[in-house]
């Protein structure tokens, strides 16, 4: 389903730096309707910054990046979410002051398609069942489990409705077998044919998630194609190898 | 939160309701006079209060007591004093007058330091007919006042004789060819300087003097030095200060340290307060300021020597006499009518004089004692008025002779 | 001339003010109200006993440093301590030594009160001094030399010594500094006993030209705090520049444009210092 | 309406019914009691709205209130205009105010936060001070009327139950549930479309609003204004004690930490008459250390404990 799609997040040339430490280097990307792309690359090679740059936590030094027509380079995070990106934290950060599906109903009810009220009420309901989070719902957030918190912060970004999703590092930190309730869980976010960008270190995942992936190495794009042509690139292994 | 810390917390709340439960129900013997009074006794206005006001009230209060007690209802009966704090808080302030007018049921209330406060209690005082001889309140809104609150009293003059006295004073010293015509004025930015620099403003001028240098300061400036620095680049012949305690004693310090070399040197509050001159010594002979008294009456003397006496205190040069005169004209009041009925006491108030130690003090259709002395000068330790309203016996101003 | 030597001065006097808070603040992460009456208490020490003794203030200083520091350990030992180990966030800290100190604040105005209800007010070396052709006053030079000291010891002290060290450590990150073995719970007591020592101090100089009274802490409280936070959080040399800058900025204001917009300038400057640098001039940012 | 709200509303109608009547039974002193514990209520509950659920301690209420204060004594005494008038001028100016604070703290946190408001106030205060020295003059801003206690305190009530109804809304707004999200994490709120920035000026202004409303309301009880009793760094203090010790997650954890704080403060005051300020100090710690989450949180361990 990859070739046939628009690119519908553009990002070209993007650069941050902090002081004189350079975090992404010239990047460019584009992300096609209904794909799931993955980012890859060793510790601190500008993953997280990338997202965080996407998704409005942090300005971009240079470069641009657009949705669809809109550029979102210089826009606050929350107009940013407002046009329909959403995203998951690389630690995760559900709301602790609030109830399970009060959490979802934050997702839904200031986003991209604001939803309040018995309808917000109904729509999170339903994404809790739909993440197997049903019968939870007015838990205090602080007596889930790791991976139901995980599941929860999901649910509070598909809530918006999104037209693209950032997931930075949803499966880190779940034991093998919530490893595989996890990967499922994304492969049936795609077969909904939703846009998602993936930052992942986990390698089966890449492998049977993603369409396409972006290799990064010290802030920059070293490789790009389908995760079994970059993971076969004599560069990506150097990379993660190291140069010794 | 455990068990256990929720019992104590319990414990505490409940301690804590119980102190308010206790002291409504303190019971009181029948035969007193109960007299209260509303003090400040932290808060801005402190220190104020604990010059002029307080040795004075426990100084009266042992006084009538020490001699049987205040002669009422055909016997003596003594005074029982009952005192809150309002830590300078006008609704604390109004809440406890309210509590001795409708709890403590006292007879008789003194009156509170500081205009403001004075102002402020004035509608509860008239609520429930208690005369109120304001001392420490110089306003120009008496007639206002006293046709609102008929049982409102003022003994120690307006915003505008006040100033006059100060402006008398400098224009006597003109006439002397002590000073010249050039002014330096400065004021604390608190209403009761604001108040004053605004009066003294076109008084001064009127009366052919040129303000050479106008500028006001925060209350509780740490530096005051730009101030006389200022003051003394406009060369000056006078420097007039429409100041208040701390800043009286700061400004007066860098003047010593500038060797502001003015003629004619006036400070407002605090100046006539004997931490002033114990302060400064023989540094301030000359030096001009608030209030002032005739020490020379023998009246006034015992009155120091009481004063000395029973409180271990010095009264300042001003107020304090005119608050114990205050206390003097209610204890005559209430002794003439020989009830404690209070709208009597407030009938026998406007219609008598008063012998007290400010000399006899009546008040005019106003309810406003036109005697009082306005501004004072050291003279050998002693803050002797050179200035006053009604009162006649003030000293002629000298010059002030450089710091030393 | 006039505005850098009396607008430095004055700077000294602040910086009396604000280094015991900066170390409160910044190390013990004690937001403390009582501090203005702390440096009160200092003053009427210094009035007492040159009243009562005729003891030089600058003798008092040798005896209120000690006790301040006893006292102020104690009260963080028995008072502050339990706050610290039950609060789960530094806002959560903030929320209740704001309310403990406040009552703390009370108590001590309450206790000075009876001591002596009127003003602090005494005469001591109230004389002219020419610098440079500037007049000062000579309480005011000794203050600010003693406060010249004392930055310059405690500044040696954290720069230079290990236990200064270790307690830079802690302002940084108390828990990185449990982590390599510092014991903060007692490095935490001794910065508050010593900020409040040197706020003690600090009032016991500021008494022989400042007239005090019991009631008056709340404004050295108030410009503390925003001297510290000015300076930025943590960083003694923050405070200190903060308090020069707002002393040189005063003074000018006073001598230049109206002594009625001192305090007007200070808050302005202070204002925009927080909204250029939201984290102080010195701050570290937060991540 | 659910019938958890049904008994709240009903709860909430007695409370006003008997809080209304009470000038006809209280005598003079307790309905002074009840007017100033009236006016802490609707001062901390409207802190509370923006504080609250932000978490951000705003320190400015002093000066709200003090422009509330200090417009009418101005208005009524230098220019002759009349109090309603002022009344309705000093809250619009105050909101107009807490817009300009709030659009410029905006990037500050914590405790840079407290201390800006606490610099703020003091400098409105000086500000106004020197205003008047140098442009207006002034021989005393007296605030004459012939409003009885009785009138003030109805007054307060009203603005109480209006900030109730507002806190009431809000709470169930989407305004409401986005301060929460802030206060709970606002990195998060950011993410998910909230314009945290604008939703807290909002919240700031409706508390200046009412600072300063509550300021003029009771200007007249104080008859004379002196701008360094009106703009009072201690109401900012108060304030903010009485909030925190009723607890701040409720709209009516500030009811009920003023009353029984009033209550306490007056047994003090009558108690020891010269150690006033010292006990009071005793008592803030007592409350500090043994009720640890407030009224609030007593009275919810105390459900708790009966509800096992």
């Amino acid at each position: 389903m990859t070739s046939q799609s628009v690119p519908i997040l553009i990002v070209e040339t993007l650069t941050k730096r902090f002081g004189g430490l350079i975090a992404v280097d010239q990047m460019s990307f584009d992300v096609r309707e209904h794909e799931v792309m993955g980012i890859i690359g060793p510790n601190g090679s500008g993953k997280s910054t990338t997202m965080n740059l996407i998704s409005g936590a942090l300005k971009a030094t240079s470069g641009t990046i657009r949705l669809k027509e809109r550029e979102l380079t210089a826009m606050p995070a929350h107009k940013i979410a407002r046009l329909g990106i959403a995203r998951t934290f690389q630690l995760v950060r559900v709301l602790p002051d609030l109830t399970a599906i009060e959490n979802v109903v934050a997702g839904a009810a200031f986003a991209h398609k604001p939803r309040w009220g018995a309808e917000a009420r109904a729509f999170a309901v339903a994404l809790l069942e739909r993440l197997d989070l049903g019968g939870k719902q007015d838990l205090p957030v602080g007596s889930l489990t790791y991976i139901d918190q995980k599941r929860l912060e999901l649910a509070r970004a598909l809530a918006s409705e999104p037209e693209v999703l950032l997931l930075d590092e949803w499966l880190a930190g779940l034991n093998p077998s919530e490893l595989k309730i996890g990967i499922d869980l994304i492969a049936s976010l795609r077969d909904e044919g939703r846009t998602v960008i993936l930052v992942e270190h986990v390698m089966d995942a890449i492998r049977s998630l993603c369409d396409r992936c972006v290799v990064m190495n010290s802030g920059r794009k070293i490789a790009e194609g389908t995760p079994a042509a970059v993971l076969s690139d004599r560069e990506v292994i150097r990379a993660y190898l190291g140069d010794g | 939160m455990d068990r256990r810390s929720v019992l104590r917390a319990a414990c505490t709340w409940a301690a804590a309701a119980g102190i308010g439960a206790l002291a409504v129900t303190s019971a009181l013997a029948e035969d007193t006079v109960k007299i209260g009074v509303v003090s400040h006794k932290t808060g801005p206005l402190a220190g104020g209060e604990a010059v002029t006001h307080t040795p004075n009230i426990e100084m009266w209060v042992k006084q009538v007591n020490d001699r049987g007690g205040l002669k009422v209802d055909g016997g003596q009966k003594k005074i029982e004093l009952i005192d809150y704090d309002d830590k300078t808080n006008p609704a604390e302030h109004i809440k406890a007058v309210q509590r001795l007018a409708t709890q403590d049921k006292v007879d008789f209330m003194l009156s509170p330091y500081g205009t403001g406060f004075n102002v402020a209690a004035a509608p509860i005082y008239a609520k429930y007919g208690y005369p109120l001889i304001a001392v420490s309140a110089i306003t120009d809104k008496i007639p206002e006042l006293a046709s609102r609150f008929p049982n409102m009293f003022f003994t120690l003059g307006s915003t505008t004789g006040f100033v006059e006295g100060a402006r008398d004073t400098l224009v006597g010293l003109r006439d002397a060819g002590v000073i010249g015509n050039r002014i330096a004025m400065v004021n604390v930015a608190d209403a009761f300087g604001i108040e004053l620099a605004d009066v003294a403003r076109p008084m001064l001028t009127e009366a052919g003097f040129e303000i050479v240098y106008d500028k006001s300061y925060p209350l509780g400036t740490p530096d005051l030095s730009p101030i006389i620095k200022g003051a003394k680049a406009a060369e000056p012949d006078a420097f007039v200060a429409w100041s208040y305690p701390p800043d009286t004693f700061g400004l007066t310090e860098q003047a010593i340290i500038e060797d502001l070399d003015v003629n004619a040197y006036y400070t407002a509050v605090a100046t006539a307060f004997p931490a002033f001159s114990a302060k400064f010594g023989s540094k301030i002979e000359g030096n001009l300021g608030a209030g002032g008294v005739n020490p020379d009456t023998p009246a006034m003397q015992a009155y120091r020597e009481e004063h000395k006496a029973v409180t271990g205190k010095e009264p300042d040069y001003w107020a304090s006499a005119t608050y114990y005169a205050s206390l003097q004209i209610l204890e005559q009041a209430i002794e003439g009518v020989g009830t404690l009925d209070r709208q009597a006491v407030i009938d026998y108030i406007k219609t008598h004089t008063f012998d007290t130690v400010i000399g006899p003090v009546s008040f005019d259709e106003n309810n406003n004692s036109e005697r009082y002395w306005s501004v004072g000068q050291w003279r050998d330790g002693v803050f002797r008025a050179v200035a006053d309203t009604g009162m006649g016996d003030s000293v002629k101003p000298v010059a002030k002779d450089g710091w030393n | 001339m006039d505005i850098l030597i009396s607008g430095l001065l004055l700077g000294g006097t602040y910086a009396l003010i604000a280094m015991g808070l900066n170390l409160q603040y910044g190390v013990a992460r004690i937001m403390n109200l009582a501090n203005g009456e702390m440096l009160v208490l200092g003053g009427l020490a210094a009035f007492w006993l040159f009243v009562a003794d005729g003891l030089s203030p600058i003798a008092t200083v040798f005896l209120v440093a000690p006790l301040a520091f006893a006292g102020n350990w104690l009260i963080y030992r028995l008072l502050i301590r339990p706050l610290v180990r039950r609060a789960k966030t530094q806002g959560q800290l903030d929320v209740d030594s704001i309310l403990s100190t406040f009552g703390m604040s009370f108590i001590f105005v309450g206790l000075m009160v009876t001591i002596h209800g009127e003003y602090f007010t005494y005469s001591y070396l109230a004389d002219p001094f020419s610098i440079l052709g500037t007049t000062v006053a000579v309480n005011r030079l000794v203050a600010f030399i003693a406060a010249v000291a004392i930055g310059a010891a405690i500044c040696f002290w954290l720069y230079r010594t290990q236990s200064g060290t270790a307690v830079r450590a802690v302002s940084v990150s108390t828990e990185a500094a449990g982590l390599v073995g510092i014991n903060v719970e007692r490095v935490s007591a001794f910065a508050f006993a010593i900020g409040g020592a040197v706020t003690a101090v600090g009032g016991t100089l500021i008494s022989t030209f400042i007239t005090l009274d019991a009631s008056m802490g709340v404004i050295f409280t108030m410009k503390a705090l925003i001297i510290v936070i000015m300076g930025g959080v943590g960083d003694i040399r923050g405070a200190i520049i903060a308090a020069l800058l707002l002393g040189l900025v005063e003074t000018a204001v006073a001598t230049i444009i109206d002594p009625g917009l001192t305090l007007v300038a200070a808050y302005v400057i202070f204002l925009s210092v927080l909204l250029f640098r939201p984290q102080g001039l010195f701050g570290r940012r937060a991540s | 309406m659910s019938r958890g709200e049904a008994i709240g509303l009903m709860l909430a109608i007695i409370v006003v019914a008997v809080a209304a009547v009470l000038p006809l039974i209280l005598d003079g002193y307790w309905l002074s009691v009840a007017l100033t514990a009236m006016m802490y209520v609707a001062l901390a509950t409207s802190w509370t709205l923006f504080s609250g659920p932000t978490r951000y301690l705003s320190l400015a209420t002093g000066a709200f209130f003090g422009i509330g204060g200090y417009l009418v004594g101005l208005g009524m005494s230098d220019y002759g205009l009349s109090f309603w008038l002022m009344a309705a001028i000093a809250p619009v100016v105050a909101t107009a105010l807490a817009l300009l604070i709030g659009l410029a703290t905006l990037r500050l946190s914590g405790v840079y936060f407290v201390i800006f408001t606490l610099g703020l106030a003091e400098m409105i205060r000086n500000l106004v001070s020197w205003i008047q020295n140098n442009f207006l003059g002034s021989r005393g801003l007296y605030v004459l009327t012939d409003f009885t206690d009785a009138d003030i305190y109805w007054m307060l009530l009203a603005v109480s139950v209006a900030i109730f109804a507002l806190g009431w809304w809000i709470n169930r707004s989407r305004l409401g549930f986005a301060l929460r999200i802030i206060g709970s994490d606002e990195e998060v709120a950011k993410h998910v479309g909230i314009d945290t920035a604008w939703s807290k000026v909002v919240l700031f202004m409706v508390t200046g609003f009412f600072a300063a409303l509550i300021g003029a309301l009771v200007a007249p009880r104080y008859s004379y204004i002196e701008p360094n009793v009106v703009f009072s760094p201690e109401l900012s203090f108060i304030v903010v004690v009485m909030a925190l010790l009723g607890g701040i997650h409720r709209l009516w954890g500030p009811l009920v930490g003023v009353i029984p704080f009033t209550l306490i403060w007056e047994g003090i005051t009558i108690s020891f008459p010269n150690y006033t300020t010292l006990f009071l100090g005793f008592s803030f710690l007592l409350i500090v250390y043994f009720l640890p989450h407030g009224v609030v949180g007593l009275m919810q361990s105390l459900v708790r404990r009966v509800g096992r």
